[in-house]
């Protein structure tokens, strides 16, 4: 049992952790700026897949990583788009739209994986800790965007009072298409680093349920890009503590330690009770003179 | 607008069904679906498959034969019961992402019971097993349900989070507790339990298919979920702790507690899904059981307007939707990711569409208003 | 259900129908490609689509509808359905009775229901994990090994489990520890499993399920780490770490069964894919330069337990 | 009069003209060809009963909503308005009925909201509070721009949105019922605004249901009828009685309280002390007596302790010490259930959001503290929808509320409306001991000539009424002792007649009075 407080161990906790709460840092800052606005994109997931895809695509035929990356994000944005276009626009139930959204992306990345690359192959991705990580990544970028500018202003009132914000001329449709698609940029990047850096290579459904995760992640955080990092680093944290658990055959039933992240996460949640509140215009789409 | 006269206040709870709104919107259904089929249509193109081939498949697989409509009926029981179950969490404002957890609770229980009490009979252990079922997966969702009312933790991370657990507290019985023992002596392992005695299978309601009782058990629920909403008190409480807290709270509405209820009837009807796909189908617990059911049931439930017997056919509809996809992808040997792909973009047009309808429909009402004066 | 059109008519008359029903992709790189690229290989043989018309369902994890395809294959006419998925049991069960002129085999089990036209077969996936540890055990220096798989169940327990008896037959000294993920489709933590193992210094790795395509990865990134394949050969992933692969190769089976069908016996067998009959095969990746007394320490192995004076247990 | 500020409008318009505007709603034809227009340095006043349809007309010269037919012109030249950024180019400000505000933002960046930053994308809280110092000065509506605005009182709020406008420089402001939520006060501070901002060259309009105020600023006034035009007449010449004929169409008697008959002591308020929302001491020692048969009204300027008041004795909030008796019986720590079943009816000062449930139809409003009870539910479980339906009708009828139907959706209903019906529901539970909250905010005056009319029925039978108010008049006509609440305490308690507006205004300002 004390093997586990030696320092290999608790360095290799913390590199683990890191790199585990890559993709879902990317996914859930992503997620938080759609439902800042006030949409709710269960679809990460779908988008995920699809960045990951499109990451991996381009930089197995170019071998260019800095493209592949590109490419996830614009393969991101155009699921964003597909998005705000349903649930937006069109007004539809976001939680419904969203889950279509995660089947069409499941769908496409296969089909597309099928008939073009058609088995595993691997690639050399990015060392993993040089994918912007910690220092120059979404945390800060996000705290900026949403505190210090005047699109985050805009962002933060459209979500909580969107009739205000339409009273003062601004575009609540036009915010929300730009926030979806920007969460939605931030999850196909979120997909690409786990194709091009974490595990160097595409397989249907790679993403295993870890958009879902990220979606939780965000109402863990309450919707602030530090209360994120937290939940993501809290959940990887005892993700990567239960590998080292296993490792080091500590009695543990191995199904149980895969049980921990997940129940530690509301654990810590019902016991920190962080009781943000969620933007009051949260999954309400919005039409003049409705609201 | 007129003041209604006083002793004939109109009532509409009388069926008046408006034709013109009715063929418009399923119009404009058919519509949304012709616009997914095309895409299909030239995604089975570039594939090389004939897409009239594929599409006149799909359609007679379905309705083509008593095994393809018994089939889309297996696949709606499961579908209809987690979409009851979120109906009446997203009626109390509730949401549930949790019903694959759930799910997996009322197999989990269903087999366990069933298994160890292998000796009763049909008439005694099919409704206690039932009946249990819907107590597992109700617990699973009490949980979060008693976590949002004591503590104010958000649903939707809780229920996505036990989702995970469940499925771990699966694996963790199937390769312990609960693992066929045959599949020891064997030398297999296999993530399966064993063959759970007959005396618990749901009958089969036609000869030669997996068509079971439990269809029949889902209908009348559906029908008394819709009792339960708008014709009982606590249906009642439910609706308004949903529409408005705050109003509930002043009326004396126990809010919390209506929350926690919702989500924990929820996660019942999604145990009982659970139950029946052990008990009516498969007769024994698999990995993979939930079939992903935890998440269409969703999509079902919006399709059916949140509404229980809107649910009975979105059902039907989805699940013929599965069954001929699936026929689809036989018939031309496309790959299946193909049959996600279309899935996922019926939802989102038809899902888009209810909009467009929903506009129509009051340029109609206000061009109405106009002509009145 | 119509019946397909019957494909044109080859040289030899009818050709022979053949369908598979899987549970995961044909192109999972384990279980699901290594049955499929199997059917292909015996159409080649026999002489392509005009000898054998072969047609798949992949992805069937729900097995409801892996019951619908095997029973609309049935009642198209296909000669012989397979259900490749331990969890299809039931319904083949159910379904082989309504069409006793249809050939059925399913598996990993060796349950024919005592049925006439039930073909079941299993792969003793033990055995060839009980010659890869030999060979990581003689090749560990650190004599730490390092084993990732997703749930402890099927033959990705009986693999690991063989894999740990070779090991102590070489030196009862290394530790081999064990990760579960708890997924089949889980990649990342697949990977962070085997990086897992890699720091805490294991040098040698082996691992079941489609997504131990990370931890291959894994082994790749550190460079001086060793890596034992099942199910299907993954030396293409690695060409100089990548010592050795358990290889399930079904085609022997499959021939037997088609022999079998045209001979009138339409099933009643259970086949157990092993290494004394060719079912199972260790492949040697010509890329990695295996010492020699190894490779003779694992030669040993297989004809041990060819012969049956090495036991190994599931 | 301050020092003449430096102008703020930005684009001037001498006139704002609407002509033959019809705009329909499903179900209702909300502005049947109204035609209204606006000069620079006028006040129009917009008169009309609930859902005459002077919102409806006002957001469409605001680019909210667009009209059906008819057309606007600016100076002449004809605008069409996709948005209220097309409005608010034009120059043209909103201050709606409902305030748009964002609760978690602070006040600058509720003001900033929208515009241009002169650092880019950065925002420049700074220059902008700098600004709204300078503009808060200028026009005297003091507010702290760092406050967030939930922390504000509704009176504060109000500035906030006035200021929204004038920030942008608009040249046209559309009032909609500014003043429903204000004190005699502060309505007297917005005035002077008002006054100094059409001096500058402003046009404003100005709704209200409060026909003094509209008599008291404005320089014409139109009236709107159940969405025609009924007329516009010079301010000068309206009165009372002419406006009303003009909106109601027959006469509104005002009203004439019997004597009080004031029986036992029913409400026993004692030495009560509750902590507010924002986790100050909101109640600091709240005394007061209510008799059956009586009417005490509490007056107070919003904030003061009035909410959390009603909420300790409708069990909605948790007292710290203090005791509140019904009837004998200590109610103190007990919860809402108890206060209900003691015979506590309470008409919730929001009343959209605390009395009722928008989507739930008329006749589900009024069932929802009595769905259960045993005389409309079989066993209690099932509701009777028979017996239901019989009350619904009967309240209906006897309040006159206006309504398609029983399953009509309240939110389709008139505010007026609204409000009747929620008086109905809480009546006709036959109270001893009623608590309306501002019960005719908002309303327009028929209605609320009529929902008074019922407050005096129900406390000629013995019911014991605290009244909740903000409104002066209301509360002199119906109380029968008038108690003023002060930073969460009773600064003093007046029988009718004794005090008048000055000094009962004095003592809301925290001056106690001399009176016993
Ligand atoms: N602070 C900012 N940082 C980055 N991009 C911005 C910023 N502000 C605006 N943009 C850009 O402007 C585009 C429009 O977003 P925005 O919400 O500001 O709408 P807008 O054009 O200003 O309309 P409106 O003022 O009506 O809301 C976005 O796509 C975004 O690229
Ligand atoms: N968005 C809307 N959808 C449907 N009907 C509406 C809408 N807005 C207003 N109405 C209806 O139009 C009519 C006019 O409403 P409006 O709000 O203009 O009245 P008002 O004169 O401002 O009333 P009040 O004095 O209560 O504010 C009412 O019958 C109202 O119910
Ligand atoms: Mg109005
Ligand atoms: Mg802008």
């Amino acid at each position: 049992m004390s093997e586990i407080f030696s320092v290999t161990v608790l360095v290799g906790i913390l590199a683990s952790a890191i790199r585990l709460a890559t993709p879902y840092l990317y996914a859930a800052i992503g997620e938080s700026f759609a439902q800042t606005s006030g949409v709710v994109n269960l679809g990460v997931e779908g988008i995920m897949l699809v960045g990951a895809f499109a990451g991996f695509y381009v930089a197995l035929f170019t071998g260019n990583l800095w493209l592949g990356l590109l490419a996830a994000v614009i393969a991101g944005i155009l699921m964003g788009l597909l998005m705000s276009f349903i649930s937006v626009t069109l007004r539809a139930e976001q939680g419904i739209s969203g889950i279509g959204l995660f089947m069409f992306g499941l769908g496409l990345s296969s089909l597309l994986f099928k008939t073009t690359i058609g088995t595993v192959k691997t690639i050399v991705g990015f060392p993993p800790l040089k994918i912007p990580v910690l220092g120059d990544i979404p945390i800060p970028l996000a705290w900026w965007l949403l505190d210090k500018t005047t699109l985050g202003l805009k962002t933060k009132a459209v979500g909580q009072n969107p009739a205000a914000a339409d009273s003062l001329g601004v575009s609540v449709l036009r915010n929300r298409y730009f926030n979806v698609c920007l969460g939605a940029a931030l999850a196909g990047v979120a997909g690409a680093s786990l194709s091009l850096s974490l595990v160097n290579l595409f397989q249907e459904n790679l993403t295993a349920g870890m958009g879902f995760i990220a979606v939780a992640l965000v109402y863990f955080g309450g919707w602030r890009p530090l209360g994120i990092l937290a939940g993501a680093l809290l959940f990887s944290t005892v993700n990567a503590i239960q590998l080292w658990v296993q490792v080091l055959g500590i009695g543990i039933p191995a199904d149980i330690a895969v049980m921990l992240p997940y129940l530690l996460t509301i654990v810590a949640l019902a016991v920190t009770a962080n009781r943000a509140r969620q933007p009051a215009a949260l999954n309400k789409p919005f039409e003049r003179g409705e609201n | 607008m007129s003041v209604a006269s006083a002793d004939t206040l109109p009532r509409s709870r009388r069926l008046s069904i408006d034709w013109v709104n009715a063929a418009f919107r399923i119009g404009l259904l058919l519509l949304s679906l012709l616009f997914a089929f095309l895409i299909g249509a030239v995604v089975l193109l570039l594939l090389g498959a004939n897409p009239l081939v594929a599409y006149s498949t799909m359609f007679t697989g379905v309705f083509g034969s008593v095994y393809g409509v018994t089939q889309s009926l297996v696949k709606a029981t499961p579908l209809l019961l987690v979409g009851l179950g979120i109906c009446i969490a997203f009626r109390a404002s509730v949401i549930n992402i949790g019903a694959e957890g759930q799910l997996i609770l009322g197999a989990l229980m269903a087999t366990w019971f069933s298994l160890q009490f292998r000796t009763w009979p049909s008439w005694l252990l099919i409704p206690t097993t039932i009946i249990l079922g819907f107590l597992a997966g109700a617990a699973w969702g009490f949980i979060p349900g008693i976590l949002k009312a004591r503590l104010e933790v958000n649903e939707i991370l809780t229920t996505v989070m036990m989702n995970a657990i469940a499925l771990q507290l699966m694996n963790l019985l199937l390769s312990g507790p609960l693992i066929d023992p045959a599949g020891i002596t064997a030398g297999t392992y296999l993530a399966q339990s064993e063959r759970l005695p007959e005396a618990v299978w749901l009958p089969r309601l036609v000869p030669q298919t997996l068509l079971h009782s439990g269809a029949i058990i889902a209908v009348l629920l559906a029908i008394a979920v819709y009792i339960f909403l708008w014709r009982t008190t606590i249906g009642y409480r439910i609706r308004a702790v949903g529409l408005n807290p705050d109003a509930s709270r002043y009326a004396g509405i126990k809010v919390p507690f209506y929350q926690a209820l919702s989500l924990t009837l929820a996660g019942g009807f999604a145990g009982l899904a659970g139950v029946v796909e052990v008990i009516g189908v498969q007769h024994r617990l698999l990995e993979g059981i939930t079939s992903g059911y935890g998440f269409s049931g969703i999509v079902t439930a919006l399709f059916g307007g949140l509404h229980p017997l809107g649910v009975i056919p979105a059902s039907w509809l989805f699940g013929s939707l599965l069954v001929g996809a699936d026929k689809m992808q036989r018939a031309v040997q496309v790959p299946s990711a193909l049959v996600d792909m279309l899935s996922g973009l019926i939802v989102l047009f038809v899902i888009g569409s209810q909009w467009i309808a929903n506009r129509w429909s009051k340029r109609r009402m206000a061009a109405a208003a106009g002509a009145k004066r | 259900a119509q019946p397909a059109a019957p494909a044109a008519g080859g040289a030899a008359g009818k050709p022979l129908r053949v369908a598979v029903v899987m549970p995961s992709a044909t192109t999972d790189m384990a279980f699901s490609q290594s049955m499929f690229e199997a059917l292909k290989g015996v159409q080649k043989e026999l002489g392509g689509e005009k000898a054998m018309e072969l047609k798949y369902s992949e992805n069937m994890f729900k097995v409801p509808d892996a019951a619908a395809a095997l029973r609309d294959y049935a009642s198209q006419g296909f000669d012989i359905v397979i259900g490749h998925g331990s969890q299809y049991g039931s319904s083949i069960q159910e379904i082989a009775k309504d069409f006793p002129k249809t050939t059925f085999a399913w598996g990993t089990d060796v349950n024919t229901f005592g049925l006439p036209n039930v073909y079941a077969y299993t792969a003793a996936a033990e055995e060839g994990g009980y010659v890869n540890g030999v060979l990581a055990g003689k090749l560990s220096k650190a004599k730490k090994i390092g084993v990732t798989g997703p749930v402890e169940v099927g033959d990705a327990k009986t693999y690991i489990d063989g894999f740990v008896q070779g090991v102590e037959s070489v030196d009862k000294n290394i530790k081999v520890s064990k990760t579960w993920t708890g997924s089949f489709s889980d990649v990342a933590l697949m990977t962070e499993a085997a990086k897992t193992h890699i720091a805490s210094g294991a040098d040698t790795l082996t691992g079941s399920s489609q997504s131990v395509v990370g931890s291959i990865g894994a082994a790749k990134d550190k460079g001086n780490v060793l890596w034992f394949g099942t199910q299907a050969d993954q030396a293409s992933l690695g060409q100089n770490f990548v010592v050795a692969s358990q290889v399930y190769d079904w085609n022997g089976i499959l021939k037997e069964m088609i022999e079998n069908r045209k001979k009138g016996k339409l099933g009643g067998e259970k086949f157990v894919l092993q290494l004394k009959n060719g079912g199972l095969k260790i492949s040697y990746n010509p890329g990695y330069k295996l010492p020699d007394d190894v490779k003779k320490a694992g030669d040993a192995a297989i004809e041990g337990i060819k012969s049956g004076s090495i036991k190994v247990n599931p | 009069m301050p020092s003449t500020p430096p102008s703020t409008i930005q684009r001037r318009i001498t006139s704002v003209e609407m002509c033959d505007i019809v705009k329909r709603f499903p179900g209702v034809l909300a502005n049947d060809r109204v035609c209204f227009d606006v000069r620079a340095g006028e006040v129009h006043a917009l008169l009309g009963e609930n859902g005459a349809g002077k919102s409806t007309l006002m957001r469409q010269l605001y680019g909210m909503y667009q009209p059906d037919a008819g057309e606007i012109l600016i100076d002449g030249q004809r605008v069409e308005f996709h948005s209220p950024a097309d409005a608010i180019r034009s120059g043209i400000g909103m201050i709606h009925q409902h305030f748009m505000l964002v609760p978690t933002l602070t006040v600058a960046e509720n003001i900033a909201l929208g515009l241009p930053s002169s650092r880019g994308p950065v925002l420049d809280l700074d220059k902008v509070s700098a600004r709204v110092q300078e503009l808060s000065a200028a026009y005297r509506l003091k507010v702290e721009s760092d406050a967030y605005v939930w922390q504000l009182s509704v009176g504060e709020q109000q500035r906030v949105e006035i200021l929204k406008a004038l920030y942008r420089g608009a040249s046209f402001i559309i009032l909609d019922e500014p003043t429903a939520v204000l004190t005699p006060q502060e309505v007297d501070d917005l005035f002077a605004t008002l006054k100094h901002m059409v001096s500058e060259g402003h046009g404003l309009v100005f709704i209200s249901h409060k026909l003094n105020e509209v008599m008291a600023i404005s320089d014409r006034v139109t009236v709107l009828r159940d969405g025609c035009m009924a007329g516009t007449i010079p301010g000068r010449e309206a009165t009372r009685d002419i406006l009303v004929s003009m909106m109601v169409g027959r006469e509104v008697k005002p009203l004439a309280p019997q004597p009080l008959q004031a029986g036992a002591a029913r409400l026993k308020i004692e030495g009560l002390r509750a902590q507010g929302d924002r986790g100050t001491e909101a109640l600091r020692g709240v005394d007061i007596e209510v008799h059956a048969g009586e009417i005490v009204g509490l007056a107070g300027v919003s904030g003061n302790g009035q909410r959390e008041l009603a909420q300790c004795l409708a069990g909605l909030r948790k007292v710290t010490t203090g005791t509140i008796t019904i009837d004998g019986k200590d109610l103190t720590h007990t919860e809402l259930k108890a206060h209900i079943e003691a015979g506590l009816a309470y008409v919730p000062e929001e009343r959209m959001r605390d009395g009722a449930i928008r989507d739930f139809s008329v006749e589900e409003n009024v069932f929802l503290h009595d769905h259960a009870a045993p005389a409309y539910t079989h066993a209690g479980i099932f509701l009777d929808f028979r017996k239901m339906a019989a009350h619904a009708t009967d309240l209906v009828k006897q309040f006159s509320v206006k309504t398609p139907s029983l399953d009509t959706p309240i939110k389709n209903l008139s505010g007026g409306n609204i409000q009747k019906l929620i008086l109905a529901r809480e009546l006709s539970r036959k109270p001893k001991i009623l608590i309306a909250a501002q019960p005719t905010r908002g309303v327009d005056i028929g209605a609320s000539e009529y929902i008074h009319q019922r407050l005096l029925e129900q406390r000629a039978t013995g019911t014991a009424i605290l009244l909740i108010s903000e409104d002066l008049d209301e509360i002199r006509s119906l109380s029968d002792r008038i108690a003023v609440i002060y930073e969460g305490h009773i600064i003093g308690i007046v029988q009718r007649g004794e005090a008048t507006v000055e000094e009962i205004g004095l003592m809301m300002a925290g001056v106690s009075a001399t009176h016993g």
